[in-house]
C-alpha cells in the first residue's frame, strides 16, 4: 500500500501520479553533462498568478558550499522563488534542478524535496506552537520520516539537538510552548530547527529581522560557518548583515534577475540603487 | 538515561497520579463489575443487576468509538462526521454473521434471513457468503471500514481536503450510505436492519452469561485501544499527527509525508471504530441505518468534545457521561431530559474549555500548589 | 502624551512585566529597544489593550485607560501597527486599509484616506486589489503602516516597522515618521532593533530589559555603555 | 435464579416462558410500561399515545385500578433511537418489574424490543396498523394488519362508488411498512387483473419534503385510465406532499389519494381546506358518531383540559389512539378474569376479551393470533380536519398476521392455542406430540 | 265593523296567497326536485345515472342547487324539502323555485358532499354552465368536461363550441370534443379530432392513440381504419415532442424552487458559519422558530383579526425576522461570544442550545406539526403546458429568496459591515485595534443570520411541514450548500443552491428521489475533491 513509501529504506521514487512530469521533464533536455559543483539550478523558471508574473523566466545557478544573497525590492520574486525551490509553488514554466540533471524537482512534492536536503526557513518565523522548543527540533530533525518508522523507532540521540540549543541560545527556553516565545526567539528556533534538519541546501528568508545588532552578527557567522560543505541562500534587506556574509549577491527585480555579482559592484550599480538601495 | 526520555515516559504515563487512577477505572470497568454482577445476591444492595450489563457494555463500545474519533480529531485535527458509518460497517458485519448462525429459525424458517425470503430472493447475495463463519466476519468488521477509510482518505487527502470541507465530505458519505442501507433492494434489511438475533459462538444471547462474557470481552478492547491509542499518541509519530494538526505545510517541509500520516491515523480509527460496532451489535441486539444518521455521528464529537479532545481519558468519560446521563434522564425525566442535556453542553463548553479532564487538570493543578505551598 | 507607571504583567503564571513605568511626551519620537524576549511586544499590546493589565496605570492623554478595549482606544488616537503585520489575508489590500475608516469620524472621505496611503506607499497603490494573504513580506508590512494611519491618530505605536521593508523604503518611512510627527504633531513610539535607524530617527529612548525599564533618556544619551549592558546577549 | 440456558444447547424458541422468569410484585401498585418516544423524529406521532395511555390508566384507577391495586404508570423516552427502544424494554421489565407494556410505533422500534419482550416474557400491546407478517408470543397488536385497512381500502377504490379505478400509484416513504404493504398490495391488484403497466411504485427517501417531481408524475400517470393512490408516506413527508398536490390542483374527484398513515392527528398538521375528499383508511375515525366514541372524546378533552396538554382544543383523537385505549382496557379485563397480572396468566385469559370500542363494535382479541378483530373504515377528508365516513365493514374482520398474497407466508398460520402454539408454523408444533400420546395409549 | 271584515278579509287573502305560494312536490319543479333528492338520497352507486337523469332535463333551474352542493351551501329540510343556503350564509331560498323560504339555517341539516357525488354532479353542472356568460366559468365547465364528458354531451359540446367567440374557451371546447369524437363512427370526426389532439392535447388520450396506433395478439393492427392509424401515429409523435419539451422545463423550474428552498435552508447560516465562522448548529432551530412564528401570526389573525386573516403572511415576515434577530442577538451575547477563538466548540454549544429550543417548542405547541395555511393568493397555480405547474407558493417562495438574498448580499456588499465581520472572524485582535467594535459587531451581525434564518422558517412553513423537527430536516443540507459554495463566500452559497437544485431534478425523474439523493450526495464528495476549498475558493498564498 502507499503506505509502505513512507519507510525510510524505501528509495526516491516518484509519487506516480508525478512520475509523468518528470519524466517528460528528464526527457525534454536529454542531459547535457552535468555541471559539476551546481548544488542547485533554476532554468527559465516563470511564475504568474493570474497574469501578474512574479518570476518571469528567471535562472540562475548556486555553485555547491556556495553562501548566495539574494536581495530586491519588496515583491521581486524572492520568496516565490523559495517557494518554487521548495516545492510550495509550481512554476507555470521552467525547471529546477538539485545537484544532477536527473532530479528536476519543481514538480515533488515539498516533503520529498526537503528529503532530498532542501532546508528552509520562512520569513515570517513558523514553528510548532502546540510543541516544546525542544520538541520542535525533534521534529525537524534528521532521520526517517516515514510513519511506521516513527510509530516504532526509538529517540534519536540528542547531542545535535542540544548543540543546537546552545547556538540559538535557548537551551532553559526547551520546555516552552513554541507558541508563546517571542517573535525573534521564533527566529532563531526556526534557524534552530534547520540546523538539525542537515540540508545539503539551505533557504533562509530573512533570518535577522526583528534581530538586534549583536544577534545580526550572531547570525553572520553562523550562516558563514555553514557555507562551505552546504550551501546557503539567503534572502535580506539588512544590507549591514549583505556586506557580513556575502561572497556573491543576486538582485531580483520584478521577478527578474536584475544584477549579479560581489556586493561592491552591485552598491555601485545606479540600476540597483535606483530600485532598491536608495541614496 | 537522560531527562528528556524520562519526560517521554512520564507523558506517556500522563503523570503517576493520573495512571493510577486509571488503573482504578480499568479494574472497576474489567474486575469489579462483572464481579459484583455474578457473586452477590440479587437482593444485595452491591448487586450489579443484569440490565445494567449490557447497557455498561452498549457504553463501552461508545466509549471505543470515541477514542477512535478522538485519533483522528483531538490528535490530528482531522474533524469527521461520519464516524458512525465504520461504526455500523463493522455492526453489520457482525449482524450478518448473526443472522446467518439463526439461519433456519427466522419466521420463516428458512435458510436465509427473513428480509430475504420476504422478498423473495431465492438465494443468498454475493456479499453475504462467508458470514457463517466467525473469524470471517470479525475480519470483515475490521476490513471493510479500514478499507473504506483507506481508499477514500487516499483521494481526500491527496486532493489536500481540509478542515470542514473534509467534515463535510464525510458526513455526505455517511448519509449517502444511510440511505443505500435503509432501501431493502441494498439486502440489509431495509431500516429495519437486523435484529432478533438468537445466539453467538452458539452460547444464546439470552443467557445472562453470555451477556457478560460480551461485556468483559468488550472491557477488554476498550482498554486494549486505549493503550493502542496511548502508544500511538506518545510515540513520535503521535508527534507528528499533533504537528499536522497544527502546521501542515511546515511540517512537510520538514520532509514529512503528511498523506500517509493522516491516511494512517485515519485508518486505524475507521478500524476501531467498525470493531466498537461488531461489539455494540449482539449486546443491544439490532443494527440498522439509523447508526448512520449524519446526526448521531456528529453525537459522537459531542462525545469527545464533552469529554476533552485531545486526550485519551476525556473521549471514554464524555461517551460515559453524555450516553450514561442520556440513559438515566430519559427513564427519570422523560419530558425535560434535553433541556438537561442541552444545559450540560453549554455548560461544558462555556466552563470547561478542554471539557471534563479539564476538571481534574485543575483539581490536581491546585493540588500540586497546595503541595509546593 | 502616554503614561505608563508601575505596570506588571503576566502570562499565565510567568511574570513578563516588572512595575514597568514609560512616559512618551507629546510629540515626541520614542524608541523602545532591547533584546528579545524582554518584553517589548508584550508592553505595546499592555498599552493597546490587547492584554489585560494585572496591575499598574496607563494613562493617555491625562485619561486613564484602565481595562478599555482596543477599539475606544483608538477612538481615543492610538494606532498600532503589530509585529508580525497580522494583515487580514482574505481582505484585499484596499479593503485592508478601508477598515479603520470612519472610526474617529475624522475629515478624511474614502477616497482622501486611499490617495493619502499610496502616496506614501505608492507599491501599494499598484496592488490595492490583491489578497492581503498574497502580499510579499514587504508589502504586507507596508500595508499594515498605511492601514494604522488611515486611523489619522494622534500616537502611533509601531513594532519594529522596518522588518523586512527594503532599505529605500526604511529609508522614506523615516522621513515619513518624522514628517508626520513635525506637520501632523503626531507622537510616535516605535520598538525598534536597528540602531541605526533609532539613531537617525527617535528623539528619546527607552531601554527594556527582562521585563524592567532600565533606562531612557533623550537618543544623545544613549551610549555605548548602556548598549552594551543591556543590548549585548 | 440466573437462566438455565447455557451453552450451545440454548434453546431460542420464541415461545419459552421459561426464560429468566421477571418476579413481579404481588403487591402495592401495580406498574405498567409507557413506550413511546417524546423526542425525535416519532414524537410526532406518539406523544398522544402516551397521554391517551395515561388517561387509560387514570380511568382505571379513578374505578379502583385492578385486581384492586392501582396502575402506576412508568413513562420513559426512547427518543425515536432503536438501540434505546431495546434498552428502556429491558429497563421497563428487568429493572421496573413492570406487569405490561404498552408502546412502539414504528416496526423497527417494534423489531428492536421484540428479542427482550420474548427473552424476558415481557408482554407487549402494539397500538399501530402495521406490515403483519408476524406474530409474537409475547406481544399483542391493537392496531390494524394489512388485510384489516390497505386491501379494504384499494377494494374500494376500485368499487363503482370509490370511483372505479383501475389504475394505482403506490406512494411510500422507502422503508419496510410501505415496502412490504405494496408488495402485498401488488399481489392482491393481479388477483384483481391489475397489471404491472398499470401501476406505479415510487419511493421517497426519510423526511423527503419536495414532492414536486413525484406529484407532476403521478398526474401523468393518470391519464387516460380512472387512477387511484395509495399512500403509505410516513410521518413528516405527509405535509409537504398533500400542500403539493392541492397546490397542483389534483382534485379528489379526479385522482383519489388514500392514506394509511395519515389521521385527524396528522391533518392538524396541514391546510385540509385543499385536500377535501382524499380519504384515508382506518379502524377508527373521531367523525364517528357512536355513544361510546363521544364519551371517549369527552374522556380526552376533559383530560387534555385537566392537564392543560400543549395544543389543547385543537387535540384529537385517532386510531393508534383507540387502539392504545381498547388494548389497556383489554389487559385490564383480562387480568381481573385471570386474578393475576402474570404475564401467561393474562396471556390465557385474554384470548376471550370483548371491549366495546369508540367505534362503537364489540372489539375481541384473537387469542390465536393475538391481533384484534377490528372493523375497517374509510373516510373522506373534510374541510374541517375530519373525517367523512364513506364506506365501512358490516362488522369486526379478523386480521391475518400472515398475507394470503404473498407465496412464503400464505402457508403459514399464527396461532398460539393448542395444538399449533406458534406464531409462523406450516403444521401443529404439537401434532407430533399428541400423535405419539394417542399411539401411547 | 266594516273595517273588522276587511281586515278578516286581507289575512285570509294573505293566508291564501301564502299556501298558493308555497310549492308542493307536484307542479312543474317536481321531476327536478325529486332527481335531487334522489341523488342526494343515494349510497353512491347509483349516482350517475340520476345526475344524467338530471342532465338530461337540461334543467337551468337545477344550476344554483348543484353550486349549493359543490360548495356545502344545500340545506335539507326535515321534510326532505331542500333549500338552498345563500354565499350570505343568511338567506334561504327554495332549492328549485329560488324564492325565499323561512326556516332558519341551523334547523336544517347539511348535504355533505363526498367523491361519488362530486364525480356525477359536476359534468351535469359543467353542461349547466356551458351557456355562462362568464368567460372563466365557461373555460371551467368546458375543461371539466373535457376530463369526464360522456358521448350524450357531445352535441351540447358541438354548439357550444360553434357559438363561443372567446379563442380559449374555444380551444378547450376542442379539446373536449376530439376527446369525445376520437371514438365516434364518423371517420372524418375522427380525423378531425386527431388533428386538434395533435395541436392542443396533452397526454390525456395518450393509452387511447397508442391502443389506436398498436397491434394486437394477432398481430393485426387493432384499428382497421389505415387512414386514421397514419393520422393517430402523428398526433401521438407530436404530443410526446411537446411533452419532452414540458418535461425538461418543468423539471427546471422544479429545480429552481427546490434551490430557492435549499438557499434560504442555507442563507442564514452562510453569515453566521460562512462569515462569523461558527458551527452553528443552532441555525435549523432558528428556521424552527420562524415558521412556529408564522404560525402563531396565523392563529392570532385568525382569532383576533379575522377580516385580514389572508394577509397574516404580510406581518408574519417583519416579527419573525424580529423575533429571530433579537433570539440570535441573545444567544450570541449569553453563549457564542464565550466561544470565539474556539471554534470547534461553538459546534457543541450550539448543539446543546438545538437541543433546548426544539423542546421548548415541544413543550409550547405540542410534539405535533402544526398547520400553517396558504393564504388564497398563495394557492394553486398556473398550468403553463399540460403537466407543468407552477404553484403560487413556490413563485412567492423564488421571488422572496431573491429578494433577501439581494438584501443581505447589498447589506455586505456597500457597508464596510461587510469587511469588518470578515475581519473580526480572521483577526480578531487586530481588527479591534483598527477601532471595529467586535463585540457589538458579532451581536448585530450574528442576529442578522439569525433573522434570515427566521425569514427562511417563514417561507418553508408555506411549502412543508412545521414541526419541533424542522429544524433537523435542513441544517444537513444548509451545511452542505454553505461549505460547498465555500465558507464565507455568499455568492458561493447561491450558486451551489441553485446547481444542486436544478441538478438533484434533473436526476430524480429517471434515478428516483432515492437514488437521486445518493447520487447528488455522491457528486458533492467528488465535487469537493475536485475542489477542496468550494466552488468560489479564495485561492492564493496558504500561510505556513
Ligand atoms: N498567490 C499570489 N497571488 C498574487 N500575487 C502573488 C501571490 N503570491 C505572491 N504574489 C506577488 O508576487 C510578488 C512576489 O512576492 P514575494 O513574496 O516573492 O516577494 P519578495 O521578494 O519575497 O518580497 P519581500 O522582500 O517583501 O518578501 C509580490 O508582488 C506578491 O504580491
Ligand atoms: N502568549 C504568551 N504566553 C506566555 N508567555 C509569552 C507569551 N507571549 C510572549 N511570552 C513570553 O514573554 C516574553 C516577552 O515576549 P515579547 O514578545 O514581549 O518579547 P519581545 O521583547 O517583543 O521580543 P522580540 O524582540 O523578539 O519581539 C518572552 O519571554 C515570551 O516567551
Ligand atoms: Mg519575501
Ligand atoms: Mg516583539
Amino acid at each position: 500500500m502507499r503506505a509502505s513509501h513512507a519507510l525510510p529504506e524505501a528509495p526516491l521514487e516518484i509519487d506516480p501520479e508525478l512520475s509523468g512530469v518528470v519524466r517528460e521533464a528528464t526527457a525534454l533536455r536529454d542531459p547535457p553533462p552535468t555541471p559539476a559543483r551546481l548544488a542547485l539550478w533554476v532554468e527559465n523558471v516563470t511564475v504568474s498568478f493570474a497574469g501578474f508574473k512574479a518570476l518571469d523566466d528567471i535562472t540562475l545557478e548556486i555553485k555547491k558550499g556556495e553562501l548566495r544573497c539574494i536581495i530586491g525590492p519588496n515583491g521581486a520574486g524572492k520568496t516565490t522563488l523559495m517557494d518554487v525551490i521548495t516545492g510550495r509553488t509550481r512554476p507555470t514554466a521552467g525547471a529546477v534542478y538539485l545537484e544532477t540533471r536527473e532530479h528536476e524537482i519543481s514538480a515533488l512534492p515539498e516533503w520529498r524535496i526537503a528529503r532530498m536536503g532542501v532546508g528552509r526557513k520562512f520569513q515570517r518565523p513558523t514553528v510548532f506552537f502546540g510543541h516544546t522548543v525542544l520538541e520542535n527540533l525533534e521534529l525537524a530533525q534528521a532521520g526517517s520520516k516515514g510513519v511506521f518508522a516513527n510509530l516504532f523507532g526509538r529517540a534519536l540521540s540528542r547531542e545535535r539537538i542540544d548543540e543546537a540549543l546552545q547556538t540559538i541560545g535557548l537551551t532553559d527556553l526547551r520546555d516552552q510552548r513554541a507558541g508563546v516565545l517571542s517573535h525573534g526567539h521564533k527566529q532563531w528556533l526556526e534557524i534552530g530547527m534547520l540546523l538539525v534538519q542537515d540540508p545539503k541546501v539551505l533557504l533562509v528568508d530573512e533570518p535577522v529581522a526583528g534581530m538586534s545588532q549583536q544577534e545580526m552578527e550572531k547570525t553572520a557567522e553562523l550562516l558563514s560557518s555553514l557555507a562551505g560543505d552546504r550551501t546557503v541562500v539567503v534572502v535580506e534587506h539588512d544590507m549591514e548583515f549583505v556586506r557580513r556574509i556575502a561572497q556573491k549577491v543576486t538582485v531580483l527585480h520584478e521577478g527578474r534577475v536584475l544584477a549579479e555579482g560581489p556586493l561592491e559592484r552591485m552598491q555601485e550599480d545606479p540600476r540597483v540603487i535606483e530600485v532598491y538601495l536608495g541614496a | 538515561m537522560d531527562l528528556a526520555a524520562l519526560r517521554e515516559r512520564v507523558r506517556a504515563l500522563g503523570g503517576s497520579g493520573r495512571s493510577i487512577a486509571l488503573g482504578a477505572l480499568a479494574f472497576g470497568i474489567l474486575v469489579v463489575v462483572p464481579v459484583l454482577n455474578v457473586l452477590p445476591s440479587v437482593d444485595s444492595s452491591l448487586h450489579v443487576p443484569d440490565y445494567l450489563i449490557p447497557l455498561l457494555g452498549k457504553f463501552l463500545c461508545y466509549a471505543i468509538l470515541a477514542l477512535a474519533l478522538d485519533l483522528v480529531w483531538g490528535f490530528t485535527g482531522i474533524l469527521s462526521l461520519g464516524h458512525g458509518l465504520f461504526f455500523a460497517l463493522g455492526g453489520y458485519a457482525m449482524g450478518m454473521h448473526l443472522m446467518r448462525t439463526m439461519s433456519g429459525e427466522g419466521v420463516y424458517r428458512s435458510d436465509l434471513p427473513d428480509f430475504m425470503v420476504f422478498l423473495d430472493w431465492k438465494k443468498l447475495p454475493w456479499y453475504w457468503l462467508g458470514f457463517d463463519s466467525f473469524p470471517f466476519a470479525l475480519a470483515m468488521a475490521i476490513l471493510v471500514p479500514g478499507a473504506l477509510a483507506l481508499s477514500f482518505g487516499f483521494f481526500a487527502f491527496r486532493s489536500r481536503l481540509r478542515g470542514v470541507y473534509l467534515s463535510i465530505v464525510t458526513q455526505a458519505l455517511t448519509y449517502a450510505a444511510m440511505l443505500l442501507f435503509f432501501q431493502n433492494a441494498t439486502g440489509f434489511g431495509g431500516n429495519n436492519g437486523l435484529t432478533d438475533f438468537k445466539r453467538i459462538l452458539g452460547y444464546s444471547l439470552r443467557a445472562s452469561s453470555t451477556k457478560l462474557g460480551l461485556y468483559v470481552a468488550t472491557a477488554v478492547t476498550l482498554i486494549g485501544t486505549y493503550f493502542l491509542c496511548r502508544y500511538v499518541t506518545s510515540s513520535k509519530l503521535g508527534r507528528v499527527l499533533t504537528a499536522i494538526r497544527d502546521a501542515e505545510l511546515k511540517i512537510r517541509f520538514c520532509g514529512y509525508q503528511t498523506t500517509h500520516y493522516k491516511l494512517f491515523a485515519w485508518t486505524v480509527s475507521a478500524i476501531l471504530a467498525g470493531l466498537a460496532g461488531a461489539l455494540y451489535v449482539p449486546q443491544v441486539g439490532i443494527i440498522n441505518p439509523s447508526e448512520m444518521q449524519p446526526s448521531s455521528s456528529i453525537e459522537i464529537a459531542i462525545w469527545v468534545a464533552v469529554g476533552g479532545r485531545g486526550t485519551l481519558v476525556g473521549p471514554i468519560l464524555g461517551a460515559f457521561l453524555v450516553n450514561g446521563g442520556k440513559s438515566w434522564l430519559t427513564s427519570s425525566f422523560p419530558s425535560a431530559w434535553l433541556y438537561a442535556l442541552g444545559v450540560l453542553f453549554v455548560v461544558v463548553t462555556l466552563y470547561l474549555p478542554q471539557g471534563l479532564v479539564g476538571i481534574g487538570e485543575a483539581l490536581s493543578a491546585r493540588w500540586r500548589m497546595r503541595k509546593s505551598a | 502624551m502616554l503614561e505608563v507607571s508601575d505596570l506588571n504583567q503576566f502570562y499565565g503564571g510567568s511574570h513578563i512585566l516588572w512595575n514597568l513605568a514609560l512616559t512618551v511626551p507629546e510629540r515626541s519620537r520614542t524608541f523602545i529597544i532591547g533584546r528579545n524576549g524582554v518584553g517589548k511586544t508584550t508592553l505595546l499590546k499592555s498599552i493597546m489593550g490587547l492584554l489585560p493589565i494585572r496591575s499598574g496605570v496607563v494613562r493617555f492623554a491625562g485619561i486613564e485607560l484602565g481595562s478599555r478595549p482596543p477599539e475606544s482606544r483608538v477612538r481615543l488616537g492610538l494606532a498600532y501597527v503589530p509585529q508580525g503585520r497580522e494583515i487580514f489575508p482574505d481582505l484585499d489590500v484596499e479593503q485592508n486599509l478601508l477598515i479603520g475608516l470612519g472610526v474617529r469620524r475624522l475629515a478624511r472621505s474614502r477616497e482622501q484616506a486611499l490617495e493619502y496611503v499610496f502616496r506614501l506607499f505608492p507599491a501599494l497603490a499598484a496592488i490595492r486589489r490583491r489578497r492581503g494573504g498574497d502580499l510579499s513580506g514587504g508589502q504586507q508590512q507596508q500595508l499594515a503602516f498605511g492601514r494604522a494611519l488611515v486611523l489619522e491618530p494622534t500616537l502611533l505605536i509601531l513594532d519594529e516597522p522596518t522588518e523586512g521593508i527594503q532599505p529605500n523604503v526604511v529609508h522614506e518611512l523615516g522621513d515619513t515618521i518624522l514628517r508626520l510627527n513635525e506637520e501632523e504633531k503626531l507622537t510616535v513610539l516605535v520598538v525598534e532593533q536597528k540602531l541605526p535607524f533609532a539613531r537617525r530617527i527617535a528623539s528619546r529612548f527607552s531601554i527594556l530589559d527582562r521585563g524592567r525599564c532600565v533606562a531612557s533618556g533623550a537618543m544623545s544619551d544613549l551610549d555605548d555603555e548602556l548598549i552594551r549592558r543591556h543590548l549585548v546577549v | 435464579e440466573k437462566s438455565e440456558s447455557k451453552g450451545p444447547a440454548a434453546s431460542a424458541a420464541a415461545a419459552a416462558p421459561s426464560a429468566l422468569p421477571v418476579r413481579v410484585e404481588k403487591s402495592g401498585p401495580i406498574k405498567v410500561g409507557i413506550l413511546h418516544s417524546l423526542s425525535g423524529t416519532m414524537a410526532i406521532s406518539e406523544t398522544s399515545l402516551k397521554d391517551v395511555a395515561l388517561m387509560a390508566i387514570e380511568e382505571l384507577n379513578a374505578a379502583g385500578g385492578v385486581l384492586g391495586r392501582k396502575l402506576e404508570p412508568i413513562v420513559v423516552d426512547p427518543a425515536s433511537n432503536w438501540p434505546l427502544f431495546a434498552e428502556k424494554a429491558r429497563d421497563l421489565i428487568q429493572n421496573q418489574k413492570v406487569a405490561v407494556t404498552f408502546g412502539c410505533w414504528t416496526s423497527v422500534s417494534r423489531k428492536s424490543v421484540l428479542p427482550v419482550f420474548e427473552e424476558l416474557n415481557g408482554l407487549l400491546f402494539y397500538p399501530v396498523q402495521y406490515e403483519g407478517e408476524e406474530s409474537s408470543f409475547n406481544v399483542f397488536y391493537t392496531g390494524a394488519a394489512p388485510n384489516q385497512q390497505a386491501i379494504p381500502a384499494v377494494e374500494y377504490l376500485m368499487s363503482k362508488e370509490g370511483g372505479g379505478a383501475k389504475r394505482v400509484v403506490l406512494l411510500g416513504t422507502d422503508y419496510v411498512y410501505p415496502r412490504t404493504t405494496n408488495k402485498i398490495l401488488r399481489y392482491f391488484l393481479h388477483a384483481k387483473g391489475i397489471t404491472d403497466d398499470d401501476i406505479l411504485e415510487k419511493y421517497t427517501p426519510f423526511g423527503h419534503s419536495d414532492y414536486q417531481t413525484i406529484v407532476a408524475d403521478m398526474k401523468k400517470f393518470a391519464q387516460g385510465k380512472r387512477t387511484a393512490v395509495v399512500s403509505t408516506i410516513n410521518g413528516d413527508s405527509n405535509v409537504p406532499f398533500y400542500k403539493e398536490l392541492a397546490n397542483q390542483g389534483i382534485k379528489a374527484e379526479d385522482l383519489p389519494v388514500v392514506a394509511f398513515s395519515v389521521g385527524e392527528e396528522e391533518l392538524r398538521g396541514i391546510d385540509t381546506k385543499p385536500l377535501v375528499g382524499h380519504l384515508a383508511a382506518w379502524n377508527y375515525f373521531m367523525s364517528i358518531d357512536t355513544p361510546e366514541n363521544k364519551a371517549f372524546i369527552a374522556k380526552w378533552r376533559q383530560y387534555v383540559k385537566a392537564n392543560s396538554l400543549p395544543g389543547g382544543d385543537k387535540r384529537v383523537t385517532n386510531d393508534p389512539m383507540e387502539a392504545t385505549y381498547i388494548g389497556i382496557q383489554m389487559w385490564a379485563h383480562a387480568a381481573e378474569q385471570a386474578h393475576s397480572i402474570d404475564v401467561d396468566a393474562v396471556r390465557q385469559a385474554i384470548g376471550q376479551q370483548k371491549v366495546r370500542a369508540p367505534s362503537g363494535f364489540d372489539i375481541q382479541m384473537d387469542g390465536a393470533n393475538h391481533h384484534l378483530h377490528k372493523p375497517v373504515f374509510i373516510g373522506e377528508v373534510r374541510a374541517d380536519g375530519q373525517f367523512k365516513v364513506v364506506w365501512k365493514t358490516p362488522g369486526p374482520i379478523r386480521a391475518q398476521a400472515w398475507s394470503p398474497f404473498i407465496p412464503e407466508s400464505s402457508k403459514k398460520v399464527a396461532d398460539w392455542t393448542f395444538p399449533w402454539a406458534c406464531g409462523n408454523c406450516t403444521e401443529p408444533k404439537f401434532a407430533v406430540v399428541t400423535k405419539e400420546l394417542a399411539n401411547a395409549r | 265593523m266594516g273595517r273588522l271584515s276587511a281586515r278578516i278579509l286581507a289575512a285570509t287573502l294573505l293566508v291564501a296567497i301564502v299556501f298558493v305560494a308555497a310549492p308542493g312536490r307536484a307542479g312543474p319543479h317536481g321531476v327536478l326536485e325529486q332527481a335531487l333528492v334522489d341523488l342526494l338520497s343515494d349510497s353512491g352507486d347509483k349516482a350517475e345515472e340520476i345526475a344524467g337523469k338530471l342532465a338530461d332535463l337540461a334543467d337551468p333551474n337545477a344550476l344554483p342547487a348543484l353550486e349549493a352542493l359543490c360548495d356545502e351551501r344545500l340545506r335539507k329540510g326535515p321534510d326532505g324539502t331542500l333549500y338552498i343556503e345563500g354565499q350570505d350564509r343568511q338567506t334561504i331560498t327554495y332549492a328549485v323555485t329560488g324564492e325565499k323560504a323561512t326556516p332558519s339555517a341551523d334547523a336544517l341539516g347539511k348535504v355533505e358532499m363526498s367523491n361519488a357525488l362530486r364525480r356525477a354532479v359536476l359534468p351535469v353542472l359543467a353542461q349547466l354552465r356551458l351557456g355562462s356568460p362568464d368567460r372563466q366559468v365557461r373555460l371551467a365547465a368546458a375543461e371539466e368536461l373535457a376530463k369526464r364528458g360522456s358521448n350524450a354531451v357531445a352535441p351540447l359540446l358541438r354548439n357550444a363550441h360553434d357559438h363561443e367567440k372567446d379563442a380559449g374557451v374555444r380551444k378547450a371546447l376542442a379539446l373536449a370534443l376530439a376527446q369525445l369524437d376520437l371514438y365516434s363512427e364518423n371517420r372524418e370526426r375522427r380525423l378531425q379530432a386527431l388533428g386538434v389532439l395533435g395541436e392542443l392535447g396533452g397526454a390525456e388520450m395518450e393509452s387511447e392513440l397508442v391502443r389506436l396506433t398498436s397491434r394486437g395478439d394477432d398481430g393485426r393492427p387493432l384499428e382497421a381504419d389505415e387512414q386514421v392509424r397514419t393520422a393517430a401515429a402523428a398526433t401521438l409523435r407530436a404530443i410526446e415532442d411537446r411533452a419532452r419539451v414540458v418535461g425538461i422545463l418543468r423539471d427546471v423550474t422544479h429545480g429552481i424552487s427546490l434551490a430557492s428552498v435549499l438557499l434560504f435552508a442555507a442563507l442564514g447560516l452562510a453569515v453566521t458559519f460562512g462569515l462569523m465562522g461558527v458551527i452553528n448548529m443552532a441555525h435549523g432551530e432558528m428556521l424552527m422558530v420562524g415558521a412556529y412564528v408564522t404560525y402563531s401570526v396565523e392563529v392570532f389573525f385568525d382569532q383576533r383579526l379575522p377580516s385580514f386573516s389572508h394577509w397574516y403572511l404580510a406581518a408574519a415576515i417583519p416579527i419573525a425576522f424580529a423575533v429571530t434577530t433579537l433570539l440570535g442577538i441573545l444567544l450570541e451575547r449569553l453563549v457564542i461570544r464565550h466561544l470565539y477563538g474556539r471554534q470547534l466548540e461553538t459546534l457543541l454549544a450550539t448543539w446543546g442550545i438545538s437541543l433546548m429550543l426544539m423542546q421548548s417548542v415541544r413543550l409550547l405547541y405540542g410534539a405535533q406539526n402544526v398547520a400553517v395555511s396558504n393564504p388564497p393568493w398563495l394557492s394553486g397555480g398556473v398550468e403553463l403546458a399540460h403537466g407543468w405547474v407552477l404553484t403560487y407558493n413556490r413563485l412567492a417562495v423564488v421571488a422572496f429568496v431573491v429578494v433577501v438574498a439581494t438584501a443581505v448580499w447589498s447589506v455586505l456588499r456597500y457597508t464596510t459591515l461587510g469587511i469588518k465581520v470578515r475581519a473580526v472572524a480572521q483577526n480578531r485582535a487586530m481588527a479591534a485595534c483598527l477601532g471595529v467594535p467586535t463585540a457589538r459587531l458579532d451581536a448585530w451581525v450574528f442576529g442578522l443570520g439569525s433573522g434570515v434564518a427566521g425569514l427562511g422558517g417563514v417561507a418553508l412553513s408555506q411549502l412543508g411541514n412545521v414541526g419541533p423537527e424542522l429544524g433537523q430536516t435542513y441544517i444537513i443540507d444548509a451545511f452542505m450548500v454553505v461549505v460547498l459554495g465555500g465558507v464565507g463566500k455568499l455568492a458561493g452559497t447561491v450558486s451551489a443552491a441553485v446547481g444542486l437544485g436544478i441538478i438533484n431534478k434533473l436526476v430524480e425523474p429517471f434515478a428516483g428521489a432515492v437514488l437521486g439523493k445518493i447520487a447528488i450526495l455522491l457528486l458533492i464528495i467528488v465535487f469537493i475533491q475536485r475542489r477542496p476549498e468550494g466552488l468560489f475558493a479564495s485561492k492564493g498564498r496558504v500561510e505556513a
